[in-house]
């Protein structure tokens, strides 16, 4: 069990990495956005990870006596974390599309470009 | 009885796990989108129907049961047509079917 | 075996997530992201986070998909250039990552039910849920009542989505005035998904009302709820064109919708107040508090819901809109 | 709990943000704006009261849906949350109110009420922010107020609005990511997202591994959002190509509410606890403050285009508040608290003087702006004023914090007379960079002089002379903003073991 539980946790951190990667190196608008999107996905597998309990089952009463529960608080921050996470790509793409229609090109040094011309 | 249901059970989630791995195979050794397609599809469907058959044997007469039998219906009606549309999608874009081996690459590609 | 599951589904993961990076074609990598959020949604199911399962699953693989599809179909699919300063951004990447592997040493050991986040406030929710509210899923509990002024602020992150895509995109030709060939007929001349499509959105219409009314027995609540009715009415609008689509819930309607549901979840606040509570105080809204709490989670997952089916729905019809 | 007034921490936020729904849907032109200015009202009316109830009763709280505090979710006013919804709801009214003429000419008439809907979204999310003591509550506020900002500033006719915007949005979400993780290690090691209780129950676990990692994750994140130097890449632009009205409010109050949430951070729940923290803030801290200072008034003294030059000088006046709190004495936080309402008079009254100018000049390189002054004398007055505070001449609001800063560094000893110096050498920059728009304004050459006299909006100039008194009325009697930082920088301090 300890294993899977670190285990977790470094593929929280990879996964974090390889999102906050995308998001600085690529050039391209679309893929920042999904690496976006991937990064905060790699944070809401820490919050889960965190509420796990041995034996434990979703927080749901079901009255079959004594069970262990997982904790809530977390599963309800990672609700709202999901949610601000796909209204944040939303806006985002509503940005790109439009910079493709200003710009013609959605890769940021081309944009770049065309704005020092 | 129900160690007779168990390995009833569990032969028909091998077979299902069986399926649905040559179906994986088949799509990564096949050599066009539309028999790669082929072989994904109905590989597909089969291991749904017998994985998910192997579990509700598992489950027994509950409301679990009836859910799954819900999950493949839906999965039954949904997977072959979204075969189809993905099919005639790519047809429209402009994809050829493979014809003689080294032929296509320029423009089969998808 | 759950472990062995669970070690399954996260290297899975990080496979499909390098894999991510390194596909130029835009159109692989948004598919691989729903994938992505699906083993994700099937990994929290492992952790005994039923809800937040559902949630990822409709939003993460379902509705972030479409948007990223509808606006690759506006933009390009693939990626041109190589990326910028690599050497830099690794090194970035590297330090951070050093940084969460060694703090993960010291953390509290997985699944310990003496760790500082079990036994502090969470235990708290699990006992008092039963006796305040009175209901089964103390998620929606939890979500709707004791932090429901983090709901209210996340409602209002949806609408503030909502409108600001409808504010960037939102400028086009009114649909009606466009001519008739110019509108998009969606995959109307196609027989097959069209008759099962018929069959089946009412049938996801109705999952998405019980996953509405059944969050405080089960999993579920007004987000899930809200994506999926939104899912179901977007199904339709690629099958039967947009056109239809619009004539069952015009845009006035939608922006009603966008707009009622926030409006909802704060009158049901300020009724707090001039009841005499505080606010989003449910238990005054009936003489019986419990009672009174039960309405009020029951309103505001209603509004939830109103808004992120407005909202969801909105920004898909402001996408689609631009590409005529 | 009765009374109206028990409510004011949690009407504070609720009433721009009910509002904003409504606004949306009022589509005959001006009402939008109406409404929008009215609700700002309002909210700037519940942030005085709230400020003399601080003033009062030290610090008032509200429990959400009357759960008690660790469990639900606690708001909180005290006298540093007080000074900043003064400068954020102050900012809003002032640019609302004079900015009708100016916002009607860059936003289109039909998007107009999505414009306002975000804009009061923007107000509630960074109220929600400073009245909040919930550390999830923050994120959950900051992401309302940042996405309602990315839509403001897209807003901004100039296309290069846009790559700007995408820029923001991107450094701003990684911002509040890392904010989450940070909160998410001490979630973890002591089970409550409540500040006060967070401060308590970090107590067992200091030193820990994950605290420390969640120490430097939410300073970075935070960084991010307040564009302190090194991370501050998005805020020119940003600034540039918004709506005039928008740079003269966010300008004035959006990165110091980031500020401030570091601070809070900072000083409740890490200073006490983690062993050094304390030396270690002031040993990073200060040496990006001094480099935000010098950078950001060297590039403003080299720019051309006057929007941009202040933004410039944005980050380095950020770099003076830093440099405050980084002394960890009360004389230093003092000034650095006094210091971000006194900037956001002065940035507030320039920026609006910079929209009006741009009804009448072509465009706002300082080129465009020769010989503004003798075309609208009354108008550049006001900028003159307003950038005299903003350089900290005596008798104006920028010279009482610049003072208190001096001071504090004074005590410091002697290795606080380098920092004199240099707050001296950057006010200097300051005066050159200033001359530069005066230079330009009084003895330039108009390049046409147009024949008709130009008319601004009586509003606007009205405003204006109000901002700019203001600059010289907090400079004379500073005591509201002084006794509201003076006890801010004790509570903070009195968390220190």
């Amino acid at each position: 069990m300890e294993i899977l539980g670190l285990y977790n946790y470094w593929v929280f951190a990879i996964l974090l990495m390889i999102g906050f990667y995308a998001v600085i190196a690529k050039r391209n608008l679309v893929k920042k956005l999904i690496g976006l999107s991937l990064f905060q996905a790699a944070v809401f597998l820490l919050y889960i990870t965190m509420g796990k309990v041995d034996g434990g089952t979703a927080p749901i009463f079901s009255g079959t006596g004594d069970v262990i529960f997982s904790n809530p608080l977390p599963q309800v921050l990672i609700l709202t974390a999901i949610v601000v996470g796909i209204s944040t790509t939303a806006l985002g793409l509503g940005i790109v599309v439009r910079l493709k229609e200003e710009y013609g090109s959605i890769e940021e040094h081309e944009i770049q470009e065309i704005d020092e011309r | 009885m129900t160690t007779l249901l168990d390995i009833l059970s569990w032969v028909l989630l091998t077979l299902g796990g069986l399926s649905i791995l040559i179906g994986g195979i088949g799509a990564l050794r096949m050599p066009d989108l539309y028999t790669r397609m082929h072989a994904a599809s109905v590989t597909d469907s089969m291991g749904a129907i017998l994985v998910l058959s192997g579990i509700m044997l598992q489950a027994g007469w509950s409301l679990a049961t009836i859910k799954l039998m819900a999950v493949l219906l839906f999965l039954l009606l949904t997977s072959p047509t979204s075969s189809y549309a993905l099919a005639s999608a790519a047809l429209l874009a402009g994809t050829r079917p493979f014809e003689e081996a080294g032929q296509d690459d320029d423009e089969g590609q998808e | 075996m759950i472990a062995i599951f669970g070690i399954f589904l996260l290297t899975l993961l990080v496979i499909t997530a390098v894999a991510i990076v390194r596909t130029e074609n835009l159109f692989v990598a948004v598919m691989l992201m729903g994938i992505a959020s699906l083993l994700i949604a099937a990994n929290f199911f492992l952790l005994d986070a039923a809800d937040v399962a559902l949630t990822e699953a409709a939003v993460g693989a379902g509705i972030s998909t479409v948007l990223f599809l509808s606006a690759l179909a506006l933009t390009s699919e693939r990626e041109r250039a190589k990326s910028s300063n690599r050497i830099l951004s690794f090194a970035v990447v590297a330090a951070a990552a050093l940084i969460l592997i060694y703090a993960t040493f010291d953390k509290p050991r997985f699944g310990d039910p003496e760790a500082p986040v079990q036994t502090h406030v969470a235990p708290w929710y699990l006992e008092k849920t039963p006796e305040y509210i009175d209901i089964p899923n103390v998620v929606t509990a939890v979500l709707g009542s004791f932090r429901g002024y983090d709901t209210l602020g996340e409602v209002f992150v949806v609408f503030t989505a909502g409108i600001g895509v409808l504010f960037l995109l939102g400028s086009g030709v009114p649909l009606g005035s466009m001519p008739r060939e110019k509108i998009n007929e969606g995959l109307r001349h196609h027989l097959i998904p069209r008759v099962v499509g018929r069959v089946l959105i009412p049938f996801i219409l109705l999952f998405g009302l019980y996953v509405q009314f059944h969050g405080e027995y089960g999993p579920g609540g007004g987000f899930q709820a809200g994506a999926i009715i939104a899912a179901a009415i977007i199904l339709f609008a690629l099958l039967e064109g947009e056109q239809r689509a619009l004539s069952v819930l015009p845009e006035r309607v939608l922006l009603g919708l966008v707009v009622f549901g926030p409006l909802l979840y704060g009158a049901v606040g300020v009724a707090g107040i001039v009841l005499g509570g505080n606010f989003l105080d449910y238990s005054v809204l009936s003489a019986d508090p419990v009672k009174g709490q039960q309405l009020g989670i029951l309103i505001i997952e209603a509004g939830v819901g109103v808004t992120v089916t407005g909202v969801l729905l909105g920004i898909f019809h402001a996408f689609a809109a631009r590409g005529r | 709990m009765n009374a109206l007034v028990d409510h004011f921490p949690a009407l504070q936020v609720v009433v721009p943000m009910l509002v904003a729904p409504l606004v949306v849907l009022l589509r005959p032109r001006g009402l939008a704006w109406a409404a929008c200015t009215m609700a700002s009202i309002l909210s700037f009316a519940i942030a005085i009261q709230l400020v003399q109830l601080v003033l009062a009763n030290g610090s008032v709280g509200y429990l959400m849906g009357s759960w008690p505090a660790p469990y639900g979710i606690e708001l909180k006013v005290d006298a540093l949350s007080a000074l900043l919804l003064l400068v954020v709801t102050g900012a809003s009214v002032f640019a609302l109110v004079s900015g009708r003429e100016s916002l009607d000419g860059q936003i289109e008439a039909g998007r107009q009420p999505y414009f306002y809907a975000a804009w009061l979204l923007a107000l509630a999310g960074l109220s929600g922010i400073v009245v909040a003591a919930d550390a999830f509550n923050i994120f959950v506020f900051m992401e309302i107020s940042s996405l309602a900002s990315y839509v403001l500033i897209a807003g901004g006719p100039d296309r290069r609005a846009l790559p700007s915007v995408f820029k923001y949005l991107i450094m701003g979400t990684i911002g509040a990511t890392f904010y989450l993780i940070g909160v998410g290690l001490i979630y973890m090691m002591t089970g409550t997202l409540n500040l006060g209780d967070m401060e308590l129950r970090i107590q067992a676990v200091a030193d820990q591994r994950p605290v420390l990692a969640a120490a430097g994750f939410i300073t970075v994140g935070l960084a991010l959002k307040a564009a302190i130097f090194p991370l501050h890449v998005w805020l020119p632009n940003s600034y540039t190509y918004a709506p005039h009205m928008v740079t003269a409010f966010l300008a004035a109050c959006a990165t110091k509410v980031s500020l401030y949430i570091l601070l809070r951070f900072d000083f409740f729940v890490f200073q006490g606890n983690l062993e050094g923290h304390a030396l270690q803030f002031a040993f990073y801290l200060m040496p990006v403050a001094i480099l935000g200072i010098l950078v950001g008034s060297a590039v403003a003294m080299f720019e051309n285009n006057i929007k941009r030059l202040l933004a410039f000088s944005s980050i380095a006046q950020i770099g003076y508040m830093i440099l405050g709190a980084s002394f960890v004495t009360v004389a230093g936080l003092t000034a650095g608290i006094v210091h971000i309402f006194n900037h956001a008079l002065a940035k507030g009254a320039l920026f609006l003087a910079v929209a009006s100018f741009a009804t009448v000049a072509a465009g706002l390189q300082l080129d465009d702006l020769k010989g503004i002054a003798r075309r609208m004398p009354w108008t550049f007055g006001a900028f003159v004023i307003a950038a005299l505070s903003l350089i900290g001449v005596p008798g104006t609001a920028g010279f009482v914090s610049k003072w208190y800063l001096i001071t504090a560094a004074m005590e410091l000893g002697t290795w606080g007379l380098p920092l004199v110096a240099l707050i001296l050498i950057s006010s200097l920059m300051a005066v050159v960079y200033i001359w530069r728009i005066v230079e330009a304004a009084y003895f330039g050459e108009a390049p046409n002089e147009p024949a008709a006299p130009v008319r601004v909006s009586p509003l606007l100039v009205v405003t204006l002379w109000l901002a700019a008194a203001a600059n010289i009325y907090f400079g004379l009697v500073p005591e509201l903003p002084l006794t509201l930082s003076g006890d801010a920088a004790a509570d903070l301090l009195s968390h220190l073991p």
